[in-house]
């Protein structure tokens, strides 16, 4: 890899350690916090493409694994990784794979703005809802045991703030498309 | 952070200067409102920067001493026009406004450039630009000169001697504050001396050592 | 993450990070094992006794597992909820213990020697071919000094809307964060290439 | 973006002005290897700085125009030992060239410190060590002054005028490189002079107009 492609996971991964300051909400009936670092997770797959949005996030994985208190609320450990998170946790890496594959794959060079927000969005979208949540839900289910139909309710919660958060990030991804383009995306 | 002080500056143009860490750029954020002050009041036109933070939104331009933290548009023409939507509802208005900015301060050519792609002299009047479009009453400059060639330096002196506002200079460069009316020297965070740029720079230079 | 510095000089700081990292692994499926509350109850007695005594203050040595902590009794709350007592007290436990445990490791090793030992770990991949573990010792590092520089962009980013009168919006938080972000991104890149860190000259690009 | 040269730079101190975007810093680092020439050949010792970029690596230090980018582990000392990976196997070695070097520039005080914590004038001291602790034969200068305070630069200036090697300052502070033995000018990507502080200097400040 070159020093730039490393230094850009590095502070992707650092982007999503930050946003995780941003004070998590905890909802009653899911015990999965609603947190910022989604964000940072639809960023790096957007801005980055698919296999250094892997890396980014993976990244922020191992200094979970190893301890530090990155994740939102200040947590970290092995123990989240027996926590009913793990799902979304572990979620993230197939989810920023899906959001940077599908960025990659339908964002053209010559779109106009709106056209290329909308498919930033949709990425973003597939990506960090649709998949994260399957296996978010999954995880909750194993380690709670809340039924499919609890579990599964309790993510629709996350939507509203999900789609804003998708929302920032294709129009941040659009913008840096425009102005240091990095994904690598066919026909520029 | 700051000892306790009162002041009255009425002043157009005055400098403040000081060591590392010594308490400048505390002190031009008690003045703007960014910081609030742990006892006391700042006011400004009989306002106080905290209970009339609304009615001063805007009165205070202020210059970062790293001014790539200030632009928040890509676009350094588009930063200038989204600092006026609160201001002035018509594009067309607002466009205006900014190329009448750009060009009185002949820069007209970094308009469409991109921020992150300026060098440090050209984000420091890039700065300069968004701020005075927004028409304050008070402008602080933290360091303006500070990565400046002697051209662009004398650009931004230029620019700066030229406006018609009340000016604070913070900067570590003597010769831009010589010849202002009054210099702040501030040491560990208080106000060690409140005299004529003369009087204050000697006075500097001992403590420098 | 500003003040996860070790600092202390017991036994457990002068332990080998990999030995640690072991042990803590070991009692995460030795855990699982057994459902028996008396037994899993010598965990959070025995992890507390090794985690107040490495001498950090109190105050902040309680205030560095309150995250994490509260997010046990969360679970263990809907345990207690969905399911029953049994289960959410094991659930209690379990993670109490590895909380306690983890927080000792990371409270007795340096940045510095996580980063070699994740090096030593890594190596594997090297053989792979996958990726340098120099590499990823180097990430490790990049990351924890990077973020509080972006926190503090975050926070110049916001002083400047206050100061331009600007109303503070997502999109207008984030966008100059990551552009600024990226800016910063060649010049690290461009140092690590002259410092020659990387072992051998990689062209920024 | 520089234009075909040939030069040798043979003398001890050597100082390289011109205005922002002449074309320094490209010149920089063409020297350290950073960038490849397009054409010829940059050769530094006999050892060309493409193909012998291996025999080459650590052999020239640069301070970059901002330190802060340039300290990439959380601890100085960290920083400094994490640099000599490469260079010498044993840890407990590593650390104490780490420690001579703070202690040699008089900044021991610094080695514990947590880099975002340290003002700017500490980070380029900070990064003087660092690049000092690997021994390098010549050493380059970005702009190494531009945001010191008095005192902080009389610090910097001192750490430099003690080095043994052969050094190559970039500034835009015509006082710090007046008593230099030769000085390159740069314009719009051209040397435009390559002479005497003073001829230099007269040269520069007829093109900033
Ligand atoms: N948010 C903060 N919390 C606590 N201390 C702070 C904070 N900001 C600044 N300080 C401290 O207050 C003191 C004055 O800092 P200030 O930034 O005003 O210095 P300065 O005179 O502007 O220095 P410089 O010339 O380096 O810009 C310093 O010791 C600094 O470390
Ligand atoms: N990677 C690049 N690709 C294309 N042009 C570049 C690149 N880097 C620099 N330039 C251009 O090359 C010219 C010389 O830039 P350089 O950074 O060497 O200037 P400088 O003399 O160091 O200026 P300053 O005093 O502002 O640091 C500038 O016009 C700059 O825009
Ligand atoms: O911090 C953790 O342990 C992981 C949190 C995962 C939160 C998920 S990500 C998708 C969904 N959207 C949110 O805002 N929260 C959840
Ligand atoms: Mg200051
Ligand atoms: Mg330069």
């Amino acid at each position: 890899m070159s020093t730039r492609g490393l230094v850009l996971v590095s502070l992707f991964a650092a982007v999503i350690v930050a946003l995780g300051l941003l004070p998590p909400i905890t909802l009653g009936f899911i015990p999965v916090p609603i947190t910022a670092q989604t964000l940072g997770v639809m960023l790096a797959g957007l801005v980055l493409g698919a296999k250094r949005g892997v890396l980014s996030v993976a990244l922020v994985l191992l200094l979970v694994i190893v301890g530090l208190p990155v994740l939102s609320g200040g947590r970290g450990g092995l123990a989240v990784f027996a926590g009913p998170t793990v799902g979304y946790l572990v979620g993230w890496l197939p989810a920023v794979f899906v959001t940077g594959l599908i960025a990659e794959r339908i964002v053209r060079g010559r779109q106009g703005a709106i056209t290329q927000t909308g498919c930033f969005f949709a990425a973003a979208v597939l990506g960090c809802i649709l998949v994260l949540y399957a296996l978010g839900t999954l995880g909750v289910m194993l380690v709670t045991g809340l039924p499919l139909i609890k579990a599964l309710s309790g993510a629709l919660a996350f939507i509203p703030g999900d789609l804003v958060k998708a929302g920032v990030a294709a129009t941040v991804a659009r913008a840096v498309q425009a102005g240091y383009p990095l994904l690598p995306i066919r026909g520029r | 952070m700051l000892e306790p002080l009162t002041l009255s500056l009425q002043e157009r143009l005055i400098g403040v200067i000081g060591l590392n860490g010594s308490g400048k750029t505390s002190f031009a954020r008690l003045i703007n409102g960014l910081t609030a002050p742990s006892q006391g009041h700042v006011r400004l036109d009989g306002l106080d920067t905290v209970a009339d933070a609304e009615a001063l939104m805007g009165r205070v331009g202020y210059i970062f001493q790293n001014p790539a933290n200030q632009i928040i548009m890509p676009i350094v023409a588009e930063d200038m026009e989204f600092g006026l939507r609160n201001r002035e509802p018509d594009k067309t208005a607002r466009m205006e406004k900014v190329a009448a900015t750009l060009n009185a301060l002949e820069i007209a050519h970094l308009g469409a450039r991109r921020a992150h792609e300026l060098s440090g002299g050209e984000l420091q009047l890039a700065a300069l630009a968004a701020m005075l479009v927004t028409d304050p009453d008070l402008i602080i400059f933290d360091e303006p000169t500070s990565q400046l060639d002697i051209r662009n330096r004398r650009l931004m002196e230029r620019a700066m001697a030229a406006l018609p506002q009340q000016r604070i200079v913070i900067s570590h460069d003597l010769a831009l504050i010589e010849d202002f009316e009054r210099v702040l020297l501030f040491h560990d965070g208080r106000l060690l001396a409140d005299a004529t740029p003369a009087i204050a720079i000697a006075h500097y230079q001992e403590i420098a050592g | 993450m500003r003040t996860l510095y070790a600092e202390g000089t017991g036994p457990f700081y002068r332990l080998p990070v990999r030995a640690k990292l072991l042990l803590l692994a070991t009692l995460g499926v030795a855990l699982f094992l057994t459902r028996s509350p008396f037994v899993l109850a010598a965990g959070p007695i025995l992890g507390a006794l090794v985690y107040f005594t490495l001498g950090l203050p109190f105050g902040l040595a309680a205030r560095r597992l309150r995250p994490v902590f509260l997010t046990i009794i969360i679970v263990a709350a809907f345990s207690f909820l969905v399911s029953e007592a049994e289960e959410a007290v094991l659930q209690l436990l379990r993670l109490t213990t590895l909380m306690l445990f983890a927080a000792t490791v990371t409270a007795t090793t340096t940045i510095s020697a996580f980063i070699d030992e994740i090096t030593r770990l890594c190596r594997p991949l090297d053989r792979l071919g996958l990726m340098r573990a120099d590499d990823i010792g180097l990430a490790f590092g990049l990351v924890v000094r990077f973020v509080p520089e972006i926190m503090t962009r975050y926070e110049a980013i916001r002083d400047a809307h206050r100061a331009r009168g600007l109303k503070i919006r997502p999109i207008t938080m984030i966008m100059p964060l990551i552009l600024l972000t990226l800016r910063e991104t060649d010049q690290i890149a461009a140092a690590i290439d002259a410092r020659g860190l990387r072992g051998h000259s990689i062209t920024t690009k």
